[in-house]
């Protein structure tokens, strides 16, 4: 087995559980020239914003940061699908050169006229912040004229990374709540954040919440609707999910109007369970509890006799994962476990060192714990690890697939809804179809295993 | 041409950016890693888009610009980057491409790099550095293409005595068409340097071990000898300005002919003639009858496609061949597009359309897919041909799309379309064709099994 | 394997008629004219119903028997379109395929030959002339194609000296197969008979004047010379009885290998060992990698199928071979009927789907449609594979069909279908997949633009 | 040039118009080893009786004579499709050595009780007659257990040529005729005999007949009906297209019935005006021949117009035509002149001398006029004459192809309506598509041609 590729300088952010006492370092930037699977700050506030459907999102720059966001992702909108298109101001050089206000100006006019969508986000690109545009100023000027909500999004791609992003996509969003009717809410109400109703998981989890009585004020984003986050300060509670896209949201609407919040995963059943019992618990209403627990029960009578299928031919299994958010892979590592495989790698773009001592308490002896990781570092895992699956975006996905292994699309792409009781099923149907694929025994890796 | 009318928005382009050409041809270089000079973003934005076309890996190396770098200027992080990717990947060549970020802020590249080799070259396997300079707010990923390509023949062609070796210049086609031509040259039994290549790199087979770089690619020494080849074919008839043929002639003297890319008939005559005439040899009985079984075919079919009516879009030189070919079998153009603007794609399609008795269809550059819908909208349409973003529209207008060049981000195998050459126009005459008839089946209440 | 249950009548049944196998076989020998003794009317119908696939002419000679020679015999009208045919095509072979008529009348073809060339030959120019029993109620077109292949061994070969050619008996193929299967011996280098060669013959170019009889075929010269062969590789696992390629065993001693249709990865690797090892050389790089290729298109697609459920029907040979790549890709074959009834169907499948960890399927012999959708009303369904006559059966499932083989009556370029060897399997995945992936993404309502 | 390859056999079937006095042979028996373009009198009874879509069509013999006529006409049906599938006894081995009676007889009892026909036709085929099996008592006793027509179809495929099989099937029928009730049918009514509903047809002349106040009777037999050919006796006229198909009928319904029949054609709008007017003739009602003026001048008020296009661009092409029946030549004469083009060759499969006769007075010098013709003489003639477009059915197509000559299937595959007005617009419009169609410049006739 041919060692791990590492650079010296990328060494601290790798631990292998067991080998020494848990040390890594994250949150670092990428290092030049690693080829990181890292996005950047436009990035993290495109992921964020981009489920709210009646919203016009313009990117303001030139084409690329537009075109290769257009329509990439499987959130789900039950209404409007504004959210599909891909606008842009397309600068070019002249605009760079005499600034490109004028024309952001002219194209919010445009397609506010052309959409009347019912706010804008105007996303700044790389060049934006060099050129000088006052973005807000123009963003100010247009809402006044088309009286609705348009709101720059600082998310100059190179001023740091997606978390910037995110961060840039909340204080965004920060301008609009408050500013609704909060009359007629429910108080055992909540806003879910952190979903982004990929295959429509926020309709499944929405439906949950409701047969525990709890009413879901706003959506955010997943299917989200401006009109819904302006309201969403008048929820008892945010429910935040995934480790770090939405928690700016909760931390300043905690702040400024005192909505408490809780960190859940709706992946794997015990988080998904516990994500019920934890907002029953917080309303402090055994009815509720009694209901969220009747719910768990019905909902695992079915599903775990139809998981024992899969259990059974995955048994001992060997599964890796790659995520962008830390939290999303703890829920991971329990799910494998559910099904009875092994998890021997996981890793994060954006993992926090919280983040990673939660990974290392929860996962065996000998599992690699890696952040930021690159395409030479993971595929040497995949080899040395003798990996089944591996769990990750479409950038990690021809890793996989080029040596031979078999893949699940957890990331914004994917088509399968994974979350909630009905999504781990689909979870485990899509590993199952992956792994149980005949077309490994034809890959050189399983070949050559054939023949030693 | 400008738009129709003349929005300053854009919505849905029909075009990608400047970087993302220069990495595919960089690509197509044997040893080579592209490398973007920006922020982290733009690399893995680019490769995401390019994955999901060719389901392969592609590693586009970045300096990972951070917000210091923008006031500092990007010179360190650029050298870092180097020195990685160099420890790394062994490369034999880092082709570097510029983004807005880093035109904006002013970095002089070539400056830098030279500073570079000053400071880090040991002589000893030293990968070779090549810059190209690619805002994605001067042009699309065509121009960066060709920029990258120019720059690698500026940077690396060598003059010299002349000898028996053609340069192809083929354009951005796929992986199954470089092949394709590469198989072609080798029947006229002639020798080539075809640039890019991106035929295995892009295209490879399934592995047991990662690869640093995928194999493949045209080689450095081929590339070197460029200046010395006896003839360039270019294949593109909507450049504008100076191309990697066009220097090699005027720095080395190496006659240039330019043509169509080879699609449809008469498009791939011109290029299998010129092909015969550099080899000295006739056209191989394998081009001969895969012509004539061509045509027969065009026969066979013709009656089900007469008159149907097409929009094209996509790359300038691309729509440019397909519109002839549609031409050539009858079907009706009425609409060309591309989020370019050479300024030479209306001119380029009414000299492929010349006595094929078409009437000239709308050409437009410069548009977006907004552009484009609001123009179709009233002309009566059957199909869209074009890359994968136009499978929206054609959901809507409930009429076929067929799939042809880049991307095809919502099929598998866009890398092995083929579209030139007689081969190529069979493929695509059988694609167009069986989708129309399989709609007119479908489509009718009764379900005739024999069309 | 008896139908289920097992009905007296007949529904649009899933074989045709031996005749025209054997039509087809002579077809593809070099200067043939397929001569069918009996009524006008098969002849007519068996032209209608090849051109309907091929797109091309296809002369098939009849002795037109009329009302009287039904009871005084054929012989005098088999002399004199024997003669017509002579003297109107100077073909090289007149190949005779009797008819249930005539096999019923109890016309001693043999004999009426034997008395033909004592009286018509002239010893100059005088064309050959086989025949062979083909009466439509004694098997299907396969058995047609397979006899004739028989009799043109066993009344052409010769023995003698070995010689280094080996012979190939591919099977009934598409005209893309045998020039893919001809250009795959030229790059082995190994000197091969391929019998029958339709390729040309059945698949030609425009022409400026209508010939007589259309080139290309297996040449004569060759055909005597497979007696002296020195390995015969015949596709095919589910023969019973005779065939050419265990004439040529028994008469001249030639070995015989054989192995299934080279369709899918395992059986076309099973092929290629046995020419690899017949030529001395290694499988040539361009085959390697288009199995890597394959593989590597295997896994980027293999999400998208896997666990489909398909109906095969066919002939035996082609439903055995597809029915092994479909469970290689992940797709479950849930049924795989014929209207053949060689009764080594379900064996063959058994032994093709060993170590792919598929379920058997139901396999079906001697069925038709009618047959086909009762047994597949309760299977829950994502595809059909097999081919045209399978439409009206796909359109009332509202699921795909996958056109294979023949006829293809509802599509252009049957011919052109490549179903053999890692190239066919390549295009044969790729078709597959989309099929898939187009259906789910317009069935969806979202319509993603990325699948 | 290259000179004609004719067999000397068959110089007598074929005239060149000017060159000699008229004179042809026809009705000939196919030349054995000619490749004749003719079928077989099955053949020609399955054309006549197959859109007869609520019959159950089985044919009795082995697979080929069924599968090959499996679903390959355009004849389409308003109700049941009964007639688009294939049913066969499929006789083995076995049969033709013991007879095929008995598994003749289960096979229809088992079609019978499975689709329950308004009818059954039985097929007979070649081999049918030589093993002796007495089809009529099998079909007379399953006739009686089932109590429907079960009508045997003497049709074995050597006993003559298609037309002895329109003989048949017309014998066929005639056991129907004269078992329907005929009340309520009014004065004005007729049947339309001859055409077989191809792409619709028969809708657009019922509708021209409705029009003029034509009460049709029956269909025989486009999308034909059983009960309507029971009674089709109480039609008073019977209008028949095309050469010789359904005439045996109408001249036996002439004989028992006493009705009257006229030969129309509805190609082409001479003919097809003609026939309205006769049958408005025929009743001598002056109101009927008004509205049938009407309706002509009506049609032609918007064809005419729109032909124009097509007649500027095709004028003085040239074209070929080989059909099965002489009748449907003439119309096709016509057609062409309309549009401006010329014909050169004119042919039929079947026609009989007075048909020849016909076609000769209409044509123009030079034309030749073919009988039974096969691909050689077929090909030389287009290469002679330098045909831009050749009509026939599927076995032409080929040859006109192959030479690179654009081609109008007339036949009974077609999908296009090409009867009455709106059919003329079609065919020309289908002519157009054809031989205007930009592949021609790359056939190697049209090559050769420019070198010249």
């Amino acid at each position: 087995m041919e060692p791990l590729h590492v650079l010296k300088e990328r060494e601290p952010q790798i631990h292998r559980k067991g080998e020494a006492p848990f040390s890594i370092e994250c949150n670092k930037d990428s290092l030049a020239g690693a080829v990181s699977q890292r996005a950047c700050v436009f990035c993290g506030s495109r992921v964020v914003l981009y489920p709210i459907a009646d919203a016009l999102h313009l990117v303001h720059g030139p084409i690329g940061c537009a075109v290769y966001t257009w329509d990439i992702r499987g959130a789900l909108s039950s209404g409007p699908e504004l959210h599909r298109l891909s606008f842009s101001t397309d600068l070019q050089e002249i605009d760079v050169i005499f600034g490109g206000e004028k024309k952001l100006y002219k194209a919010l006019i445009e397609l506010i006229d052309r959409h009347q969508p019912k706010a804008a986000f105007v996303y700044s690109t790389c060049i934006v912040g060099l050129i000088g545009d006052d973005m807000e100023a123009v963003c100010k000027q247009v809402e006044k004229e088309k009286s609705i909500p348009v709101l720059p999004v600082m998310s100059e791609g190179f001023k740091g990374n997606k978390r910037a992003g995110y961060e840039a996509a909340c204080s965004a969003m920060t301008r609009l709540v408050g500013t609704g009717d909060i009359s007629g809410i429910s108080k055992h109400s909540i806003n879910i954040l952190g979903d982004f109703n990929l295959a429509g998981e926020i309709w499944l989890i929405r439906e949950y919440f409701n047969r525990i009585g709890v009413e879901v004020v706003a959506n955010i984003t997943g299917d989200g609707r401006i009109e819904d986050i302006k309201r969403s300060h008048g929820a008892a509670l945010n429910v935040v999910q995934c480790s770090g896209a939405t928690m700016d949201l909760a931390t300043m609407m905690k702040k400024r109007f005192g909505i408490p919040n809780i960190r859940v995963s709706y992946f794997g059943v015990e988080d998904m369970a516990e994500a019920l019992y934890e907002v029953a618990r917080f309303f402090k209403d055994d009815e509720m509890l009694e209901k969220a627990r009747e719910l768990v029960r019905m909902e695992l009578s079915t599903l775990l006799p139809e998981l024992q299928k899969y259990k059974t031919a995955l048994a001992g299994k060997k599964a890796a994962i790659y995520v962008g958010g830390a939290f999303k892979a703890f829920s991971l590592v329990k799910a494998f476990r559910l099904i009875g495989m092994k998890v021997v790698m996981v890793g994060s773009q954006t993992g926090t060192r919280e983040d990673y001592e939660e990974l290392e308490e929860i996962t065996d002896e000998g599992t690699i714990i890696i952040d930021d990781a690159n395409p030479l570092e993971l595929s040497a895992i995949i080899r040395e690890k003798d990996v089944d699956i591996f769990v990750g975006g479409v950038k990690e996905r021809p890793i996989a697939y080029k040596l031979g292994v078999a893949f699940c699309d957890h990331n914004h792409e994917r088509k399968e809804m994974l979350a909630g009781f009905h999504g781990m099923l689909n979870f485990a149907r899509e590993v199952y179809g992956s792994v149980m694929s005949p077309v490994w025994q034809f890959v050189p890796r399983r070949v050559s295993e054939e023949k030693e | 041409m400008s738009k129709m009318p003349n929005y300053v928005s854009t919505t849905n382009a029909c075009k990608l950016c400047k970087p993302l050409g220069a990495s595919l041809a960089f690509r197509g270089i044997e040893g080579a890693v592209p490398f973007l000079h920006g922020s982290q973003g733009c690399a893995t934005y680019m490769r995401r888009y390019i994955i999901s076309h060719f389901n392969e890996p592609i590693d586009i190396a970045s300096s990972s610009l951070g917000e210091k770098h923008a006031v500092y200027g990007g010179s360190a992080n650029l050298k870092m980057g180097l020195k990685n990717v160099t420890a790394k990947y062994k490369p034999q060549l880092i082709g570097v491409a510029t983004t807005c970020l880093t035109e904006t802020i002013g970095d002089d590249v070539k400056m830098i790099l030279a500073e570079y080799k000053d400071e880090f070259h040991t002589g000893i396997d030293d990968p070779l550095i090549i810059s190209v300079s690619t805002p994605s707010y001067s042009g699309t990923h065509m121009e960066g293409f060709n920029a990258a390509l120019k720059g690698v023949v500026e940077q690396l062609a060598n003059g010299g005595e002349q000898n028996e070796t053609i340069n192809i210049l083929p354009g951005f086609i796929s992986a199954a068409d470089l092949r394709y031509l590469k198989e072609l040259l080798q029947d006229f039994g002639i020798a080539a340097t075809v640039l890019p290549d991106y035929s295995e790199t892009l295209d490879g087979e399934a592995l047991n071990e990662y690869p640093l770089i995928p194999k493949g690619g045209t080689p450095l020494s081929s590339i070197r000898n460029m200046g010395r080849a006896k003839l360039t074919i270019e294949c593109g008839r909507t450049f504008s300005g100076e191309t990697a043929g066009s220097q090699l002639l005027k720095l080395f003297t190496v006659p240039l002919t330019r043509v169509g890319l080879p699609i449809g008939i008469r498009e791939t005559d011109r290029f299998m003639d010129v092909v015969s005439e550099a080899a000295g040899i006739e056209i191989p009985e394998k081009y001969r009858s895969a012509r004539g079984r061509l045509v027969d075919a065009m026969v066979d079919g013709h009656k089900y496609i007469f008159g149907k009516r097409a929009v094209v879009y996509g790359e300038e030189d691309l729509v440019v061949g397909l519109t002839a070919f549609l031409a050539e079998i009858g079907i009706k153009p009425v609409l060309c597009a591309s989020g370019g603007k050479s300024g030479n794609m209306k001119e380029s399609i009414a000299n492929v359309l010349e006595g094929l008795g078409c009437e000239m269809p709308e050409v437009h550059e410069n548009v977006d897919f907004y552009d484009i819908e609001e123009r179709a909208s009233d002309l009566d349409l059957d199909l869209l041909v074009g890359h994968s973003k136009g499978y929206s529209f054609a959901r809507r207008q409930n009429i076929p799309l067929i799939r042809v060049g880049f991307p095809i981000h919502d099929r598998i195998g866009g890398q092995r379309l083929l579209h030139i050459g007689y081969h190529g126009a069979q493929q695509l005459f059988d694609t167009i064709t069986n989708t129309i008839i399989a709609k007119k089946q479908d489509d009718s209440d009764v379900g005739y099994s024999y069309m």
